[in-house]
């Protein structure tokens, strides 16, 4: 089965794609070795997580332009039934979201969030890093003990730190499941956050001197980590993602 | 904290005890809800909505509910307070308002802001759980292929270990070759008794002991342990009661004898 | 999200596939509708298990020409990374076989021999050629089973005859890999007693006429060489030689 192929004789042709642009040129443009191509498209699609470059390249041979091979994948499959995706910054192919009629399965979805847990986690993923008086803040209303358990327990939601402030409490952030699920490169990408933000809605409140800072996955400057140990206690559940 | 700060607190239900509110009112969770509700009956922008009109909104809600005799959560009758203060400091010519107290507009302005902030929270929710989701809208590979790790064995095993257990082993089996431990020749104590007492019963009168000796321990460096373990065979059987010792002087010859039923010794005799 | 994609504008192009047949045209051929080849492909790469050309059929819209659009992506796929494959009259996708080596990933894994295996092997060094006979009457213990067997596996050792004498046991020597990995030019470079000595090996030693064989490769005068036929199962179980 070890077929050779020359790689003079295989060109990745632009499949299902736009025919325009390749009646215009019938000849193959110059592009990545179909060999470390066949690779990639191969150790992406046996993947049942997403994979990161880093990732990427160690399972490939040295020297493989990793970047370039994943951009002509996700061109290849850019117009077809199964996508290259970029989530939660890493690669993965998906079906196309237009084929989810097709694809959506009658499975007795999974505990619907209340409407509260929706709110709260859209609350977390825009505002993180939040603590709970934060949200409670937002929502106007106290937080009912078993909102964020939830939300950790599907594993969209863990703790990520603690605010340098008095009492330190504890901070909440989205997982990575949560941008693989939502299908989010990063939570800079959350819908509408640039909207939002020029809106002012994580800003101090014009106020109050209450501050809340932009989404980042990364560590505020007046946040401290958690120590593995020390997340569980805060909503009794432990984070599952951790 | 001016007194605006306190205003601004009274917003936040207090928290007083967990758990105590989900109590929604007519399906509202908790009283900024209700607000952004009435506002939206309002049918305009929230930046332009009239809070007085609001405040009367929402404080004749409260009436009809409280009219009802229905149990209101305590941080709507807050909300209630809070807003009808609010009411009258708009309705009130302003005062020179202080340094760093703000106005009764500026208070208005922070609750449109905050229904505003609530309304786009909602509308992000409901955005982000429209999006094409995981295992929904949008699947992965269905039969993954996943890696398999295969274990390659990495000897660390040295030329040293090789050497060492060459000489170490060839040493110990070159000891164990040149000494040879000479087990001395004992007849057992237990052998001996056995022996004894297939005989007792045939003893009869005094026998010398050096006479019951087994053939093969009778002579040369055998008889020696014959004679150390027959006797001590002996004696133990004389303390069962089965034989009868005696020795006239020390170092002469131990006679033994059945010691048996009284009355076959009275016969022997 | 719900991208609509002309028709028109997909095309199928023969992605991946040898230049040749489509250098001599450039306009496409006539395909199957490329929306029916998105969903087909979308459903098998969705998939759980195996499908059959009927499931597929009634997944997809009426009228599907399914062994059409099945071969269509089974010649998208042939040179790909992943194929398209039928296994038990069922379609799936699976890794191109060639590059099944990606989907294994080897570690490393630090081993040391038994002491007993240790004891076996300097003594089929030292005192090459041995029989089984003569390495359990050095050690003084009878060798279990698995003891040479493992020493075969690592490829340390191998069976170099049969000795000329009653029952023509097999002969027993190191190899080549044995060599290599102790870092020794030939057995002889094997240090003698007095270099054993010299090293403090024998430092206990109050005997005398202790002596330390002088292992060879050649052939010993009592012992035949070994047909290679006869050689075979390095590895297996039980010796079939003995």
């Amino acid at each position: 089965m070890n077929q050779v192929i020359r790689l003079s004789e295989i060109m990745a042709k632009a499949d299902f794609e736009p025919e325009s642009e390749n009646a215009s040129n019938c000849d193959a443009p110059p592009e990545p070795d179909t060999e470390l191509l066949r690779m990639a498209e191969a150790i992406l699609f046996a993947a049942a997580a997403p994979i990161d470059e880093k990732a990427l390249s160690t399972s490939l041979p040295r020297g493989a332009d990793v970047p370039a091979l994943i951009s002509e994948l996700e061109r290849i499959y850019a117009h077809r039934g199964v996508n290259l995706v970029k989530v939660a910054e890493k690669w993965q192919f998906r079906t196309a979201p237009d084929l989810a009629f097709l694809l959506r399965k009658e499975q007795p979805e999974q505990k619907r969030l209340s409407r509260a847990a929706m709110e709260t986690l859209a609350i977390i993923a825009y505002h993180q890093p939040v603590t709970r008086a934060e949200i409670e803040d937002i929502r106007g209303v106290m937080l009912s003990k078993g909102t964020l358990d939830a939300l950790m327990e599907v594993g969209w939601v863990k703790i990520r730190g603690r605010k340098r402030t008095p009492g330190r409490p504890v901070t909440y952030g989205t997982t990575e499941a949560f941008l693989v699920h939502f299908g989010l490169e990063n939570v800079g990408h959350l819908p509408g956050v640039d909207e939002l933000k020029a809106a002012g809605f994580f800003e101090a409140s014009p106020l109050s001197g209450f501050d809340v800072p932009n989404p980042s996955d990364q560590l505020a400057p007046d946040e401290d980590p958690v120590d593995n140990e020390e997340v569980a206690p805060a909503t009794g559940s432990p984070d599952p993602m951790e | 904290m001016s007194d605006f700060g306190e205003a601004f607190e009274h917003l936040v239900p207090a928290p007083s005890v967990e758990d105590a509110l989900v109590v929604a009112v007519d399906g509202f969770e908790g009283p900024l809800d209700l607000l952004l509700s009435l506002a939206r009956n309002q049918k305009v922008d929230l930046t332009k909505i009239s809070v007085l009109d609001l405040a009367d909104q929402y404080l004749e809600f409260i009436e009809t509910i409280r009219g009802r005799n229905l149990e209101l959560a305590a941080d709507y009758l807050v909300m209630a307070a809070w807003l009808a203060y609010l009411k009258s400091r708009l309705l009130l010519p302003q005062p020179a308002s202080e340094e760093g107290e703000p106005s009764a507009d500026e208070l208005a302005s922070l609750l449109r802001w905050r229904l505003q902030r609530l309304q786009a929270m909602r509308e992000a929710a409901a955005r982000l759980m429209a999006r094409d989701r995981l295992g929904r809208e949008i699947f992965i590979r269905g039969m993954p292929e996943p890696v398999k790790i295969i274990r390659l064995p990495e000897h660390t095993d040295s030329l040293y270990d090789l050497l060492k257990a060459y000489s170490t082993q060839r040493l110990t089996r070159a000891g164990a070759r040149s000494y040879r431990p000479v087990h001395a020749p004992v007849l057992l104590i237990e052998e001996a008794r056995e022996r004894l007492e297939r005989m007792v019963g045939r003893i009869g009168n005094w026998s010398g002991l050096s006479r019951l000796l087994p053939a093969e321990w009778s002579g040369g460096v055998r008889r020696r342990s014959g004679l150390a373990s027959t006797l001590l065979a002996c004696l133990e059987l004389a303390r069962d009661g089965k034989l009868e010792l005696r020795q006239l002087r020390p170092f002469d010859e131990i006679y033994v004898r059945d010691r048996g039923e009284p009355r076959a010794r009275e016969a022997a005799l």
